[in-house]
């Protein structure tokens, strides 16, 4: 009998287990990490019926090569790369069984960056500190605190496939399916924001700005032109969480996202809705996003369209 | 001096100078509200403290009044915690009718009672048996004294008493066994108070006699 | 507009505000206390569809007399006190709707101890400390942190009532129905059992155990023939928790309840089984209980049922 | 040392005589098991610790395990918490290659810089920035010095470095831009171990040369 694990051919640029993140810990300098696009995770462990604590892959720009060794139920969701299974083509936003043997390669995505896979029971390795999700800054979690690598075997849940499994695609996010130029992020204003200049808030607003490849999992970080910091004042370390905005002396924004440092001293100029967070983690280098503010009622009520969808998805109701 | 940040945070920032006295309300603080229902981390800063909650099951706005208020009533336990902490104990008379007991059963004056049972440090062990109760470890063993045969109704809080090889200060009212050998008027339970507790494990405390 | 309450015409011997109790301050000395019996409770407020978190009234050796200020759903269970609303007799383990001004009289119940009574929405007395059950020793929850008195005005929630509000009656759990002479009460051996004689375990196990009349919230005293205590060991003050058996010098076995202090030190020769307890707060002076040895799978199931119980009730499966 | 009581405790004991030090281990382990998953209380008592756990969301026997364990690893952290923290550190050499320019930034002989950051006191204000890393206040004032211009891409973990007016020990692997007068060998951060941080708010810490 072979051991319950998929098996990592290529792992592509950059792979790892996420789960939804390691919490309570930011008092000892733990970081939350987790899925970068937690809503991506969400749907993909709705739409096997697991738990919304099941761990999953998150596969940074395709070029993955996975193989199963027994039946596996699977979702993606996330990043739309092309997909196949055994050669035949699978869509994104959808669930599959895959038999033993059966091979999964994904390719480079034409537009966002992260794409989850998520198996029928989830990803088993041990759990550190409450979670499954890997910590690269402080080495644990996942597989060996480490991003995957070729050759790789992780272990998956032993509960093995549902009597009703079938293939089931939900209708996905709509951010996903418009072609915009630009991606809209609703901030919530705050911090220092006002102690900067009337003409530094204006720019914040107005720029178009640019996502730069220096992004990663720790933070957005934007290009465009520099806002004048003049005005910010010296802050006290304090704790920082995904989704604040944060002006450094450079002048260009960046945005904490899930590996975020726990504490940090930079001038803040608000918070992203939480609603919005994950598009800031899907957006390539080079794509463009612009912050609109929001009252913390319209934050509020795009979580909850969010949280709706995702039970709708549970009661089966979004199916595409 | 608490404000919002985003949807699921809240910040207190301590006013003026940087300082150690701040900072350990921040920890006493940080200790306590981590426990609140729907705080998910409550993150120490320098001379900050960062609450992050699940907006499902708290409430931003009563989350701020709360903290507001549990940082002005933190000031006097949590400045002392860590360093000993005094508990003035007014010996004999009304509060301490068992003083006379003890010192005959010690084979002592009643002043070199109060004396040695002022000198000692004691340590918090652990806190049980009543909220807000402290067993302390310390007692002078020529102090140790057998319980009362029969146990009072009605002991006022705030009683200092010796219970064989133990002291401690009866936190709330109730029945109770020990001998009685002073009053303090220090609170050591108040659920308007954060923390409720005065003591807390690993405390110093120290009686003083006042008149 | 009249204020959301209830009035307490007659407390009866002794009432109070309960919830599921207060956790998580053992570490300061403070007890769970909560209801004695917290099935009836968890059964009252399922028969409203309260949240499980929802503080009623305790109202022990009935007595009562309580007055309705608006329309207000009910819910009795537990002790099975004659219950009239309005002159007309109504049933325990049953829900009701009481009109503005409507009267309930509770009478002393035949056996058993506490009634709970519910309304919808819950008891709204203010929150200490995460629950609002009141706690006799440190003052707090409840009204007061004190027991009903005349005249009390109880605030409770102004949820209203259900559209659909009815009378809805459920099947008690077995003990209540039953006509046994004694009751049988599962205890998982452990703590310091061994180091008593054989004579002194034998005899635990064989004596038909009569409740004392100090039995309270804090324990159900027992009396009969004294166990010997000599092999029991001088322990150090350790924690304790509602269902330990305890033997003091006296040699007279006490299963402490819902208000039992936080630390304790006398010998312990096991653990009532969870899905036993209530029993116990609910035998009346006089009654006589036997210890029956249970293992750990026996009480898990023995819970289980119990869920299964409660979970069949929130879906309206047991309705009489 | 770890048994079961009923459905829904576990309870250690510590072996042996009563003693401060391991209601130390207790205190500390209360704190930290507090916050495991499933645990709903962690009492201490007289050198003993109850944790009354949910069924629903812990298992008993892996609860016993890791009770046990903590326990075991707790010695030698928890001992010390509270008493200053001693950090043996080897200053200068490959470990601490920027010595040489903070004694020229700050006038004075490597040696003098050494006597000077192990002759503080420093307290630990907060934890973060790093999986156990500990902000400390108390730095001598003539040992400022700035930041790297260019930061390092991979600093050990252990190293002792100072930033501004910070000085603290990189608890784990990093980038980092702090001057790097030192090295040591003390585990700051390990998952494995409980606590996982060996330093909490509110200790002090001294540095202490080794060669």
């Amino acid at each position: 009998m072979s051991a319950n694990e998929i098996v990592v051919i290529r792992p592509g640029p950059r792979a790892l287990v996420v789960d939804r993140g390691r919490f309570g810990y930011m008092g000892i300098g733990v970081s939350w990490c987790g899925a970068a696009d937690s809503l991506a995770l969400d749907v993909a462990n709705r739409i096997l019926g697991n738990d919304a604590a099941a761990a999953a892959l998150e596969i940074a720009f395709g070029g993955a090569s996975i193989r199963f060794t027994q039946r596996t139920r699977f979702a993606l969701a996330g990043a739309d790369c092309p997909a196949s299974l055994n050669g035949e083509s699978i869509s994104t936003w959808a669930a599959y069984e895959a038999s033993p043997g059966a091979t999964l390669e994904l390719g480079m995505p034409p537009r966002a960056v992260r794409t989850i896979l998520a198996v029928g029971g989830g990803i088993d390795v041990p759990t550190v500190m409450n979670s499954r999700t890997t910590d690269l800054a402080a080495r644990i979690g996942g597989l060996n605190g480490r991003v995957l690598e070729a050759g790789d075997r992780v272990p998956i849940a032993a509960t093995g496939v549902a009597q009703d499994a079938r293939a089931l695609l939900v209708e996905p996010p709509r951010w996903w399916t418009r072609d915009a130029q630009e991606t809209e992020i609703g901030v919530i204003p705050g911090g220092e924001l006002t102690s900067f200049s009337e003409e530094a808030q204006e720019r914040l607003w107005r720029t178009r700005w640019r996502v730069s490849p220096q992004s990663n999992r720790m933070a957005s970080v934007l290009e465009g032109e520099a806002l004048d910091t003049r005005g910010a004042p010296e802050l006290r370390s304090h704790a920082v969480v995904p989704g604040i905005v944060q002006v450094p002396p450079s002048g260009l924004p960046l945005v904490l996202l899930c590996d975020a440092q726990t504490t940090g001293g930079y001038p803040k100029i608000g918070v992203v809705a939480e609603a919005d967070l994950w598009k800031l983690a899907q957006a390539q280098p080079g794509a463009h996003v612009r912050f609109a503010a929001m009252t913390l009622d319209e934050a509020a009520s795009a979580l909850r369209a969010i949280e709706a969808y995702l039970a709708a998805i549970a009661a089966g109701a979004v199916q595409a | 001096m608490v404000s919002r940040l985003g949807q699921s945070a809240i910040v207190l920032d301590a006013e003026g100078e940087l300082s150690l006295s701040a900072q350990r309300r921040i920890w006493a603080l940080a200790r306590d509200a981590g426990a609140w229902p729907g705080v998910r981390e409550a993150v120490a800063g320098m001379n900050n403290l960062t609450l992050i909650f699940d907006a499902h099951d708290a409430d931003a706005q009563t989350l701020i009044l709360q903290l507001q208020e549990a940082w002005e009533q933190s000031s006097a336990a949590a400045e002392q915690s860590r360093a000993p902490i005094e508990i003035p104990v007014r010996y004999g008379g009304e509060g301490g009718p068992d003083l006379a007991f003890v010192a005959e059963h010690a084979g002592m004056s009643e002043r070199e009672v109060i004396e040695r049972h002022a000198a000692a440090e004691y340590v918090v062990y652990f806190l049980g048996f009543q909220p807000g109760f402290a067993y302390l470890g310390g007692l002078d063993s020529r102090l140790q004294v057998p319980r009362r045969a029969k146990p009072r109704a009605r002991i006022p809080a705030g009683s200092v008493g010796i219970g064989g090889e133990q002291t401690g200060v009866y936190a709330v009212q109730s029945p109770g066994g020990w001998q009685l050998i002073g009053h303090t008027t220090l609170e050591l339970f108040n659920p308007q108070r954060t923390p409720a507790a005065l003591l807390t494990p690993g405390d110093i405390v120290r009686f003083v006699a006042v008149s």
